[in-house]
């Protein structure tokens, strides 16, 4: 976000749509429940694509204007009153979420239809009012522009993802829901903690007041520190993932492919806000070190573990412990130089910017992408144990390929999102001479190689047995996940122009990606 | 001392207490509990920060008050929620255990969605 | 955009198109008999253009593709190839199972091959060549056994080792490329200046030496190849492998006199020529004793790049070109001559390898062949020294180990003695064949401008005939008391590789004893409290 | 040392000493005994930081309807407080966690002894505009008009909650109702209460939700009241917790969020947009809003402490008419 001057207490003229992408869902949340039973699925299928357009109208905006769009709730101007913003950032971000949940959403379908003239069942109404629930809470994260509300948007977002984990209702998940939301909850404490010594040192929690009145003083590190760690225990950051495997291993398919994709990408978007945007140019270089230290043993302990696992849900999430840790590399690659005056032009690697953030836009395409395939293999065979899907290629060719396409992009093949965020983040490493980074990522997609072969060598080999389908398999739902994972193999081919939208709303010292 | 300075360190200490209780307490209602403690010593921390800004007439800061009292509620849905949680759990189990893992080999993929 | 850019892009486009066709299971069945098809822009391409290029604009990473003289020769020879092999496996496929499976490896492969001579910037060669790495996979893998899997695992394992290698060091050398050029041409040329030029170099090498198997790397190559089917081995060490050749000629900075880097490159290139041959006449697969000529053969290779990259010869990239070009269709055709004397019965299979011999001993250089213009042209890069003459000398164990593949392509006969190979195996071969023996005659003459009369010199023909005589020495030596040597197995040294497997798994094995205690919440909550101080402390520190 | 400083002191020490019986306590059914001690406890704290309006939500909410969930949930879990014991973290890990906790208490500590000066405030800014709004009560200005949209977002978090606690029950049960646990004789002191009680309840409730515009009160509190009038007389058996399924219950649920919204939403028409309110009707509209919230509120909180529904529907042609379990799919 900008300096303060550069942003008036008005709301500027695209600033409506920001209102509407997160009062959309709020009131599909509403109709959802009031309505029940199938109105609850036509509610969200029609609310996704809506979104999406909606992002669509933002990002189109913030791009044509250049500047970020604003909306000043009430006409409460900051510090009284709170505003949304949307930078080149958040529109991409809640175009990525309206691409997922779209097509999570279609994909839902036919898991969680509601027959018609039935009554109505637990499982589609809790899912398509937590699906809905849960884009409203994320585009208000990506929307928001003061920490409390952000407080309030993260809590809301935990208590849409919790209920998904244990929908299916066996004891295991339970546990891993309870786990989960125990220390989310630890996490949003801590995070609250620091906002209200935040508010005690400065009186507002504006990102973009405080950003002009956070000076280097103790308090300010106390305040950084409390709300970094409890974003990272929300975001999963190895060693504090104990919650998130068997989470995501225990929902149902597409709500695993939900809170990989994007739950998960919420709190650490506002890791990004805090360091960025509400301290920018504070933060020294000992603590980013810490988090790109964080990130480096996310990528070797996730992958190393997604290799041992037995069951295909598991190494899937095991790998998203693995992933997250790319997007910390942000922290030590893309301030060039710490300055500690606040107000000093802070020099500004749009390289690893771009890489970091694209690494969380491709991750979260390609792994809702796989998630959905895992759970189109395991419906179709009945487990998801890994050493039973020899030659499942065979049978389900479209499903394979999407897991595979995913897997390219989690690779950093090209033409994949995966591969371009990576020679990004590596040409920053070599740039600022952090070559420890560059190893890890070297080694972090080798390894990436080595569990997302270990899937595919057995399904595309051919089996000893014949294979029975336990249930057969929609073609529509098959091509929806294909095509979802084409998508984050076409995000490489992304045209140049796409990456200074990313850059929209950071300083002015910027440097565009190169080609 | 002020009142105000009293119960802020007042507050820092339930936070320091709450953060030890959701750490070492074994049983999930324990820790549910240690979070409401830890929850009220942060909501006290920002009640001493409301009370030191009294002016314009106000005994407090207004925007803190507003901001706990919708701290509260959101703690409390996330204790009713927590709550919920682990008596299912119970009846599910018979136990009340955050330590049991997911089997790693065995399938469980129940009726997928 | 030229007519020439056209066709450049039209050698990417049309097997493409055919692989998007491959998305409906009707076409899918289709496919496999117009697997010919895919390559003919390419030898199009190959034959018109000189010197096009076209930039496929508007992509975060921009396309680039150019084609250059030793691109062109060897775009052309693989098209040759990868046309007379198509031919081969739609003979094979037709009424097969999973025909249709095998098109799309075979496509994507393909693309990727053909891709890598053409590709002119760093991000478009990656992506090319991570292709014709990866999608190889699913040929070798192709029919399902055991052995068949255990390679494509090893070769898997090294293909992506190598797209690391080459990975960290393209970032490099665009990182050290002026003005954000990613043109390979523009990176090579401020390559010598680069602050990171040893690491570069060091990536780049390990990255291709990996492709061209030289060794400790070729044990994937043996596996391979007697894995794969017979038409994919033909084109996977015929065209595929050369992807790394034309790696080398492109990225290697030949201008640049670099002796430490070219003696060490020539000195790897010139073990791997010999120990190609030592472990090869043990094999008593023919699949493998060729694979085991294509570790040798890459050597020699190899070693011309080392000499070339030594002295600061520019002029060693066609020379090697030329010699990786004639290797396309000799390999090629050696190995589709081992799938036609399968079908070829004991009366007629002198038929089969009197040209496989021709074939053979073109690779050791027997004078009027292609394969004596080929080391005729390396004699100049590769000088008269030490280097020179155990290249020479290393023809010799050519001569020996082809003889070994004769007689072994002997045992692979037909049981019923009256089979003759269907014309649609048989033709693609001695097309194949022919253009083994033509072809580089052509390139010799037109490209590298080299005369007739250099071959009938005397002196030329002489030296071509000494290793010969000394091969077929030693061979004669070998069918005396070769029944004493071990048998060793395929990829040999890849047996030392389980000590080093087994330490991996006892640390993925520590590491999840470690997740299982740091997954335990008091451990991960104090693990926040600690992160949260630890924040603190630093962040405090650094003011 | 003055007598209102020694009563604070003495308070904070209360406070700190409950707080850390609950900690230490060995059952926990003591321990949640402690906690509802505690929230009354804090309850007073606010009153002496001048912050009525939370001491309301802390005593009513904070404290009563968490204690109501806490207490319930603490007799049925008894069974496995044994089997827990043995889970407990070893000594070096407790010291570990104990000086933690210790460290993050001192630096708050630190920034409470030494605060900036002067304080940031954001008092006269709310001040400034009270008139405007003609509502006297600046907290709720700030939940209603200022800081709207946080107020908005977490009546949706209540909501979630609820779906959460719902989506717990068995398929079977879905569309059916709470059934309490215990459900003591009906002679007892608490059907007493409970039938005395809730008609003086229902008029402090409203009369709290009146006042939230002028003095401290409002949605929350009021919500809670009645929320607790309600809890009783269901925790006794006087009346039963209604089903779920039903479409009344249902839009009783979303009333208040949607009227706020609603309201919101007119803004873009009649006033300066979104959660604007045009100045001649604002506190009309905000109490307006205040009610139906209320009435919502408290239909939620009395939910989440009945808990998911443990009996099968009755009326399977009423309202959604939810699927039996023989045809609930998943």
């Amino acid at each position: 976000m900008p300096h303060p001057d550069a942003i008036s207490a008005a709301s500027t003229s695209g600033g409506a749509l920001l209102v509407v992408a997160i009062v959309l869902p709020i009131v599909g949340v509403l109709l959802a429940l009031a309505l029940g039973g199938r109105h609850a699925e036509r509610v969200a299928l029609a609310l996704m694509p809506t979104l999406l357009a909606v992002a669509a109208a933002i990002a189109l905006c913030v791009w044509r204007t250049g500047e970020i769009a604003q909306y000043v709730v009430g006409g409460w101007a900051p510090p009284l009153g709170v505003a949304f913003r949307a930078d080149g950032l958040s529109a991409a971000m809640a175009l990525t979420t309206g691409v997922v949940a779209t097509a999570i959403a279609l994909f839902a379908r036919p898991a969680f239809a509601t027959a018609p003239g039935g009554g109505e069942t637990r499982g589609p109404l809790v899912f398509w009012t937590l699906l809905i629930a849960i884009c409203g809470a994320l585009n208000a994260i990506w929307f928001g522009g003061d920490l409390f509300t952000l407080y309030v948007a993260l809590e809301l977002l935990t208590f849409g993802a919790v209920p998904l984990v244990c929908l299916d209702g066996r004891p295991e998940t339970i546990a891993a829901a309870l786990r989960y939301l125990l220390f989310a909850l630890f996490g949003s404490v801590l995070y609250l903690l620091g906002t209200v010594v935040l508010y005690g040192a400065y009186g507002t929690l504006d990102i973009v007041l405080l950003a002009d009145r956070v000076r280097a003083v103790p308090i300010s590190w106390i305040a950084a520190a409390l709300m970094t760690a409890g974003l990272l225990a929300k975001t999963a950051l190895f060693p504090l993932h104990l919650w998130l495997p068997p989470a995501h291993a225990g929902a149902p398919a597409a709500g695993s492919a939900l809170l990989s994709a994007l739950v998960v990408k919420g709190s650490f978007f506002l890791v990004v806000r805090l360091w960025f945007d509400v301290m920018p140019g504070l933060p020294d270089q000992a603590a980013a070190q810490i988090l790109g230290a964080l990130g480096a043993s996310a990528i070797i302990f996730g992958s190393v573990l997604a290799l041992r696992q037995a069951r295909l849900k598991l190494l899937i999430a095991y790998s998203t412990v693995a992933q997250i840790g790319y997007l910390f590399f942000l922290f030590p690659l893309a301030p060039k130089s710490f300055v500690a005056a606040s107000g000093a032009a802070l020099a500004w690697s749009g390289v690893a910017w771009t890489g970091g953030i694209l690494q969380m836009i491709s991750h979260a395409v390609a792994k809702a992408a796989m998630f959905m395939a895992a759970g189109l293999l395991g419906e179709a065979l009945g487990h998801d144990r890994i050493a039973g899907f020899g030659g499942v290629g065979r049978v389900l060719p479209m499903t394979v390929a999407a897991f595979a396409l995913g897997g390219m992009s989690l690779m950093g093949l090209p033409p994949s999102g995966g591969f371009v965020a990576k020679w990004l983040l590596l040409t920053a490493a070599v740039a600022e001479g952090q070559w420890w980074w560059a190893v890890v990522i070297l080694i972090g997609g080798l390894l990436a190689a080595g569990y997302v072969f270990r899937v595919l060598g057995p399904a595309f080999a051919r089996s000893e047995a014949p294979i029975t389908l336990r249930a057969p398999v929609s073609r529509q739902r098959e091509a929806v996940v294909l095509a979802l994972a084409v998508c984050a193999l076409l995000l490489g081919f992304l045209p140049l122009k796409a990456s200074e939208l990313l850059e929209i709303g950071r300083p002015d010292t910027a440097e565009v990606a190169p080609r | 001392m002020t009142a105000t300075t009293l119960f802020g360190l007042c507050g820092a200490a339930l936070v320091g207490l709450g953060l030890f209780g959701v750490v070492v307490h074994p049983q999930p209602l324990r820790k549910i509990l240690a979070f409401n403690l830890l929850g009220g010593g942060v909501f006290l921390l920002f009640g001493a920060i409301a009370r030191r800004g009294a002016a314009a007439g106000m005994g407090a800061d207004p925007v803190p008050q507003a901001m706990v009292i919708t701290g509260i509620v959101v703690a409390f849905s996330a204790t009713a929620l927590a709550v919920a949680l682990v008596l299912r759990l119970f009846e599910a189990t018979g136990g009340a255990s955050l330590n049991s893992d997911p089997p790693r080999t065995e399938p469980a993929a129940g009726p997928d969605g | 955009m030229t007519g020439e850019g056209a066709l450049l892009a039209l050698t990417l486009a049309v097997p493409l198109a055919l692989l998007v066709s491959c998305l409906s299971p009707r076409q899918r069945q289709r496919a496999p008999a117009l697997l010919a098809l895919a390559p003919a822009p390419a030898l199009v391409a190959a034959i018109a253009c000189s010197g096009g290029m076209i930039v496929l604009p508007g992509a975060l990473l921009g396309l680039t593709l150019a084609l250059d003289a030793p691109g062109a020769m060897l775009l052309g020879v693989a098209a040759l190839l990868w046309i007379a092999a198509g031919l081969y496996a739609s003979a094979t496929l037709r009424g097969a199972a999973d025909a249709g499976r095998f098109a799309v490896w075979w496509l994507l492969t393909l693309t990727g091959s053909l891709g890598v001579f053409v590709a002119a910037d760093l991000v478009g060669f990656y992506l090319v060549f991570a292709m014709v790495s990866l999608a190889a996979y699913g040929l070798v893998v192709h029919d399902g056994t055991p052995r068949a899997r255990r390679a494509g695992s090893v070769y898997v394992a090294l293909a992506v080792l190598g797209e690391a290698f080459l990975l960290m060091g393209f970032v490099l050398l665009a990182q050290a490329t002026p003005g954000g050029s990613l043109l390979i041409r523009d990176g090579v040329a401020a390559l010598p200046n680069s602050p990171w030029r040893e690491a570069t170099l060091a990536l780049l090498m390990l990255g291709f030496g990996i492709k061209i198997g030289l060794i400790p790397f070729h044990v994937w190559m043996p596996l391979a190849y007697s894995a794969a089917p017979i038409p994919a081995a033909a084109v996977l060490s015929g065209a595929a492998v050369k992807a790394g050749v034309i790696g080398l000629i492109r990225f290697l900075p030949m201008q640049t006199a670099l002796p430490d880097w070219g003696a060490a490159l020539a000195a790897v290139g010139l073990a791997s020529a010999f120990y190609g041959v030592a472990i090869g006449i043990t094999q008593r697969n023919p699949k493998t004793v060729l694979a085991y000529s294509s570790i040798s053969q890459m050597g020699v290779l190899a070693a011309v790049f080392g000499a070339g990259l030594a002295t600061g010869d520019g002029g060693a990239a066609l020379i090697a070109a030329f010699y990786a070009a004639h290797h396309v269709l000799v390999k090629g055709g050696l190995f589709l001559a081992v799938g036609v004397m399968t079908a070829t019965g004991r009366r007629c299979a002198w038929q089969v390898l009197l040209p496989a011999a021709i074939l053979a001993l073109s690779l050791a250089g027997l004078p009027f062949t292609g394969g004596a213009l080929a080391k005729l042209a390396i004699k100049t890069p590769l000088g008269s020294g030490l280097v020179g003459f155990l290249a020479t000398l290393s023809a010799a164990g050519t001569t020996l180990l082809m003889l070994h593949y004769l007689r072994r392509l002997m045992t692979s006969v037909a049981m019923d003695d009256s089979r003759v190979a269907p014309a649609t195996l048989a033709l693609p071969w001695l097309v194949t064949a022919a253009a083994a023996v033509l072809a580089p005659w052509l390139l010799y003459v037109t490209v590298l401008g080299g005369g007739i009369a250099d071959v009938l010199d005397l002196s030329a023909l002489a030296s071509a005939v000494w290793p010969i005589l000394l091969g077929a020495v030693l061979a004669a030596a070998l069918w005396r008391w070769g029944d004493r040597m071990p048998g060793l197995p395929a990829g040999d040294v890849v047996v030392a590789a389980r000590p080093v497997a087994g330490l991996a798994r006892a640390i993925a094995e520590g590491f999840e004893v470690a997740d299982v205690s740091l997954r335990r919440w008091p451990v991960a909550g104090l693990l926040l409290l600690i992160l949260a101080a630890g924040l603190g402390a630093a962040l405090l520190a650094g003011h | 040392m003055t007598v209102g400083f020694a009563f604070d002191a003495g308070l904070a020490v209360l406070v700190l000493g409950v707080a850390v019986w609950t900690i230490a306590a060995r059952a926990a059914f003591a321990a949640v005994v402690g906690f509802v001690t505690f929230g009354l406890l804090l309850a007073l704290v606010w009153v002496r930081l001048a912050a009525v309006d939370v001491a309301l939500t802390e005593a009513a909410i904070g404290s009563g309807v968490t204690g109501a969930v806490l207490i319930g949930a603490a007799a049925r879990l008894r069974p496995t407080e044994a089997a827990s014991a043995a889970e407990r973290p070893g000594a070096a890990m407790r010291l570990a966690a104990g000086a933690l906790s210790v460290l993050v208490a001192l630096a708050l500590a630190a920034l409470v002894l030494f605060p900036p000066d002067p304080a940031p405030t954001l008092a006269p800014q709310a001040a400034l505009h009270l008139a405007a709004l003609d509502v006297g009560n600046p907290v709720t200005a700030v939940l209603l008009a200022y800081r709207a949209v946080d107020t908005l977002l977490e009546k949706v978090v209540l909501l979630l909650a609820l779906l959460g606690v719902w989506s717990l029950a068995p398929d079977r049960f879905w569309g059916g109702a709470a059934v309490p646990a215990v459900r003591p004789d009906s002679g007892g002191a608490l059907v007493f209460l409970a039938r005395v009680l809730p008609p003086v309840g229902i008029v402090v409730g409203v009369y709290i939700l009146w006042v939230g515009a002028i003095a401290p009160g409002g949605a929350f509190q009021g919500g809670a009241i009645l929320a607790a009038m309600w809890i009783l007389s269901m925790m006794t058996g006087l009346t039963g917790a209604p089903e779920i399924g039903r479409l009344p219950l249902r839009l009783l649920l979303v009333a208040g969020p949607a009227a706020f919204l609603l309201v919101g939403l007119a803004g873009f028409a009649v006033a300066d947009g979104f959660l604007s309110y045009p100045a001649a009707i604002a506190k009309s509209l905000i109490i307006a809003i205040e009610a139906a919230l209320t009435l919502s509120i408290a239909v939620i909180l009395g939910l989440l402490v009945a808990g998911p529904p443990s009996r099968e529907p009755r009326h399977r042609d009423a309202g959604h008419r939810p699927a039996g379990h023989g045809e609930a799919g998943r």
